[in-house]
């Protein structure tokens, strides 16, 4: 169903209204998602939003200017990949070439650790496939020390930043050289050095929390700025309220990004609220900057994201991003997507893969070509499988070696109290 | 009678109130269309239709909030919260809201909802899929507390919670959905096939809420469990072959204290169990209670024998889990005095 | 400061963007409120939005169309107390009397048991003056068996749908006739017989209450809607979000009001975020209808409650409706706003009285004298003194009677368990 | 050395730490032009400016969560909740992320924050301006939880809560802001004026926590209290002439458990009392560590003196209230045994 324009219900404006006295009984509406597995993939909902028409306006003006932008879609590659319209934001080719690496290799992470999970290596796994160009555009959009409060969903962000595909295996192994010693979940990785926030398994959670921190760096007159994501599905918890309220009572200096990638789980975006409006105009109420881009366009995310970014620096407030794309995996190792959806969705979906539309734009450009990424394609397999190799030299959750035990008593506190070391020796070891 | 295991019982339950309750509904995060990530609400949207089983916003406040309401106009919903550890956005309406609507409001509106949250360990889900709040409940009055340790009394006592006009919080060991947990994980996995519990009538039935069940007898110990560490305990008993006495709590609040003084004031010896981290556990009162009631016939100190008060670590799971090895060095304890 | 075009601190859109490099420290915004106390007061900013302007909408249009609504601000009676415009309700004499009586006796009714609790005979009270067209005119335009979720500062809608003041006085003395039995702080009324729920300490508890009540009656095919209320200071709270998210998804039959009185105790709306949009606003990033109307205009709010209730009723969906107004009082008996606003601001704001704006409106329609209004005023102070002459003699909560304090001990569940027959007994009595 | 009262010693403490430490913030719902509801934050905006003090949105999860960033980032935040009823749409934020941040990123991040809130009863506030969440947050792992019961402590723990590098929930006793409480609400309410503990240095100070007070020596029965009860405490022994031990916890997470233990094992009987409802308080913990370290000294049941498992009912706040008379009947029962 169309997300800008809700049928209502049989009663829509084009009909009378009903007579004093015949008012009709109420009835309840529950969205109803098409189509089903089994059915035939159909994207014709949605408005064909084509690339380059979407005008760049200056990153002083007003909130309110930018609330239309709510109803466009920033596109810059267009189908044939040529990058057009004043979004464009004219990378050299080294840059986007730097990105598509970045991007070919989060994927071929993602499809090793999925691999290693299966084989019963570790407990869970979650890829982003699909979504590659929004954790790594928008890493290479935002300065490297600026702070980012993602989700489950964002690895491309510290595979973007240059951090060690080892350390983030050794997360997902719960291994001895596993930084956050054994204790998280697989993919909830924490990377101070990389100005990653620790990713909380409660939903929403980091999103005030980025406010927060932005509010910080302004009030100590500092450069950095903070970035946030969020699935569209989360956004109906109450931290994403409070990002939105602070953010625009204090002006802060953060970037909030929705990823509507169109599910959450099971259900479909119109169950958290797709079906009457887009995410990007929940900044309307606010009078926050808002913004929303094709999530699968690698030049477009950089931009929007650009722009936002130096919006917050020159203290001109926040923004919130809505980046649209779709889950192309399974929402995790403990999902099974053919459930609830056809199995070929993901082929079908209008706005393409980020990969192959990357890689298209830099070989028309004479930058890139076919022979050149399947190339790539190999590295990036055997890098992966070296790192996963040394990784798992150090250890694997079901194999070993973890910390030891013992460790799980501290950190708790700065230091230990008595209950926690009474505690300790009860537990032996 | 068939054999069931706890989300088949679970299913049968809330399809048995969906059919003979019209005011029934079921709500929360992927439970239409999908049937719960745990498979309990499987088929029931099918049945029933859209307007009866719908999945909701991500949003346990907004969840509890809508069933309150719905509960003020007279309906009796079914909310699922997909983990007991994602309540907690949803904790002002349950404690501000449902707990105090019947008392504030001089017994105007009342709020008949039951909350459905798989609990505990077991499955490597880490600190953020392992949780046992259930003492964050049992402290706040106006709130019933439960949790079942098989799928017989999952099923009754379901029916009980949807069926009662207040709030109840229905806590679902999620380790004990596909079979029993005796707490070795080593071991094969057991299905709930081959016990003796399993056995679930069809149609509809109740286990009152605030009855306990003394699963095995004994006279030397008193073990007080609830949810997965019933099993454990039986385990430990077996292992060590200590002739303790097991309850089976499975309503926390209201508790039935008369089934907990007898024992231990027959035994003399109370171990309780549970995998919530220890301090202000509902252990903890249970042991204020026994030793309140029962103060001259404790030959012992009463043993806590809990998770530790440390978020559930993902590596160490078993390590963090108070297994059975764990509950028999509590037994001696409580023996030895 | 303009809540619709904020300044954009030093750097808006007139001012070139920073160039690459010299960007400037960031700075943390904190709103300031001014005219402070001792100040003269200055409502300047506000901008001056005549009757009559704003366009009437078929109740059945599409949620978009309303929009721009949020942005303006729906009025009918003009400054001379003509009736105008397209929103004009043309409510007969009769009905206008009853509402002006309605509105005088709330007033009179707050002024009486402010003096009560100031001598001692309670603990604790909250006016609405200022806000009387609010719950009055909502009660007048609801169909009386329409489910309210108030606030604290609805008492209108209890005196507008006739409920007895004496019984309203019983509950806020804790008196034997106390239908709350003593339990609840004064004003937080319930009154299941004038679909009133009982109001929460918490705020914002009930306006998704109201919504998912809304729901059950859609549910069972019923006519009746649900109404609430919140502060636009509470809608901060993550109850506010929810309540648009679920109306939104599930099109709940269900009208939600913010009471914007510039005030939440002692901090301005601004804190609350309308220093950068209004609170209609949040409406459109959920797809909602909205209306902005002034607050002080009975027949402006009688109209535009109307036109929600009647587009709720026809399954049209939810209307998010801000009322314009200002908090007369002050915050509570426990409050001292002379702390932190100039004494004199409620004379000076430019949307007046509601009581004297109606009084006049039917003067001028030769409905309504001077005469009679100052009688009328008399005749309500008589009325509200016997009433508390009588509710006095069930009791006050310094000199009692009360109910017996072994009461306490029931409704916490609907049977009494064991540990609370046995806590009663440990109390005696 | 001058004489304040809670409120002037908690606004002193704060002056302190705004005063060394630029890093120290503090924000809340009126707590800046305004000076928060109970004053504690008078004069500071216009001491040490907008960005230092300042009023957030009525929304207790967004500013915890802000608070979380901000000490992400290096900051010091204070945050003032206006009532300890109104935590409840925070209680995500403190037990999921504030908690737990330190454990999960591996040392990484931490939440240096201080939550205050006013608790308790005695000002007819009804059931949400008076309660007790105190054992909400002592189940926490992760948190530590203080309650000072005088103008001393008050400022001295609140420098250690702030200087602390975990998150610390500071319960304030709202009944013993402007003077002491013995729980006899006919008598003429008394200032801090008269109080010994009133004597609090302007400058810095530490009362460090998990060190409890023994306000009162003695050798019949241990006393275990804190926060408003330590003074209703003080006034049973007076007017039953017991020669009870009353120690004053202070901080209840971490616990100092050897002075509990040590005045126990000298005493052989011990009073818990707190103004929470009783069923999973904070007193249940006590009475479990209690029987626990205590089982062979122990000549009668502990007894759990506290308020009822109902809200806090306004009309009937002195038959709630725990007062010396409910006190003085507890030190009689653990005295017979
Ligand atoms: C507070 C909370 N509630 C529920 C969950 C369970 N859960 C984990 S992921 C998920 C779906 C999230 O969807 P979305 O926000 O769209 O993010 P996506 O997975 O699509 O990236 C749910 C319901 C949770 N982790 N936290
Ligand atoms: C959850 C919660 N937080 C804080 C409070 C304390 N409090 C009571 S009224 C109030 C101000 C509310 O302002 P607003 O929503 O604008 O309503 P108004 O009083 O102006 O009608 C506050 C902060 C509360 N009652 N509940
Ligand atoms: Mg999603
Ligand atoms: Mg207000």
């Amino acid at each position: 169903m169309p997300p800008l324009d809700p049928p209502l219900d049989g009663t829509s404006a084009d009909q009378p209204h009903p007579a004093e006295g015949e008012t009709p009984r109420l009835k309840l509406h529950i969205p109803a998602h098409q189509p089903l597995p089994g059915q035939r993939p159909d994207f014709s909902y949605l408005p064909r939003l084509p690339a380059g028409t979407v005008e760049r306006p200056d990153i002083g003006v007003r909130a309110t200017e930018t609330h239309h932008l709510a109803y466009s879609l920033i596109r810059v590659l267009d189908d044939d990949g040529k990058a057009v319209g004043p979004w464009d934001p004219q990378l050299d080719p080294e840059t986007l070439r730097r990105g598509l690496r970045a991007m070919m290799l989060t994927r071929a992470y993602d499809d090793r650790m999925y691999r290693v999970q299966r084989q019963g290596k570790t407990s869970f796994y979650m890829k982003c496939t699909g979504e590659e160009a929004i954790g790594v555009g928008q890493a290479f959009a935002l300065a490297p020390d600026d702070m980012c409060f993602p989700t489950y969903r964002q690895q491309g962000i510290l595979i973007g930043r240059g951090w060690p595909i080892v350390d983030m295996m050794c997360q997902v192994y719960s291994n001895a050289r596993d930084r956050l010693k054994g204790r998280q979940l697989p993919v909830l990785y924490s990377a101070r050095d990389a100005a990653f926030f620790s990713i909380a398994g409660n939903l929403g959670n980091q999103y005030p929390q980025a406010v927060g921190w932005a509010m910080a760096s302004a009030y100590k007159g500092d450069r950095r700025i903070a970035a946030s994501w969020i699935g569209e599905g989360s956004t109906a918890e109450p931290d994403f309220h409070h990002a939105l309220t602070f953010a625009a009572v204090y002006r802060a200096p953060v970037v909030l990004n929705v990823v509507n990638n169109q599910w959450a789980i099971s259900s479909h975006q119109e169950i958290a609220g797709g079906e009457t409006a887009t995410f990007a105009a929940r900044a309307i109420g606010f009078g926050l900057a808002c913004l929303r881009v094709d999530g699968n366009d690698f030049p477009a995310v950089y931009a929007a994201t650009k722009w936002a970014a130096e919006r917050a620096r020159a203290n001109h407030g926040a923004t919130l991003i809505e980046l649209f794309t779709y889950r192309a995996a399974s929402h995790s190792t403990s999902d099974d997507p053919s459930r609830y959806r056809p199995e070929d969705e993901w082929q079908n979906w209008p706005y393409g893969d980020p990969v192959p539309r990357l890689s298209r734009h830099l070989t028309l450009r004479g930058e890139w070509s076919p022979e050149r990424h399947k190339q790539l394609e190999g590295e990036l397999v055997d890098e992966v499988r070296e790192a996963g190799r040394e990784a798992e030299k150090y250890g694997t959750l079901d194999q070993g070696p973890n910390y030891s035990a013992k460790t799980m008593f501290e950190d708790v506190f700065k230091e230990m109290p008595w209950h926690l070391r009474r505690q300790r020796q009860e537990f032996g070891v | 009678m068939p054999a069931m295991t706890m989300v088949q019982a679970i299913n049968s339950g809330l399809d048995v109130m969906l059919g003979r309750d019209p005011d029934v509904l079921i709500f929360g995060e992927d439970v239409g269309f999908y049937g719960g990530v745990f498979r309990c609400t499987e088929g029931l949207q099918k049945k029933y239709g859209e307007q009866r089983v719908f999945d909701t916003p991500i949003a346990e406040g907004g969840m509890l909030a809508t069933a309150v309401g719905m509960g003020a106009y007279g309906l009796r919903p079914i909310v699922e919260v997909q983990f007991a550890d994602y309540i907690y956005p949803g904790y002002d309406q349950l404690v501000s809201a449902a707990a105090r609507l019947r008392y504030r409001s001089g017994g105007e509106f009342w709020a008949p909802i039951t909350v459905r949250a798989p609990c505990g360990g077991g499955i490597f889900g880490g600190q953020t899929h392992s949780q046992s709040p259930e003492a964050l409940f049992t402290h706040v009055c106006g709130l019933k507390t439960v949790m079942p340790s098989n799928p017989y009394d999952a099923k009754g006592l379901l029916i009980s919670a949807v069926e009662d006009d207040d709030p109840v919080i229905f806590f679902e060991p999620k380790r004990l959905y596909n079979g029993p947990f005796d707490g070795h994980p080593d071991r094969p996995a057991t299905s709930w096939a081959q016990h003796p519990q399993n056995e679930v009538p069809d149609g509809h039935y109740t286990v009152p809420l605030g009855k306990a069940a003394v699963v095995r007898e004994g006279g030397a110990v008193t073990v007080l469990a609830y949810g997965t560490m019933v099993h454990v305990a039986l385990a430990a008993v077996e292992e060590t072959g200590i002739d303790a006495e097991i309850i089976d709590l499975r309503s926390l609040l209201p508790l039935d204290i008369d089934t907990v003084v007898d024992s231990v004031k027959k035994t003399g010896r109370c171990v309780i169990a549970h995998e919530a981290t220890r301090t202000c556990g509902y252990g903890a009162e249970l042991a204020a209670l026994v030793q309140e009631h029962c103060f001259y016939h404790l030959e012992a100190p009463i043993v806590r024998v809990t998770g530790w008060d440390t978020p559930y670590p993902h590596a160490f799971e078993w390590a963090y889990f108070p297994g059975p090895q764990r509950v028999a060095d509590g037994l001696r304890r409580a023996l030895e005095g």
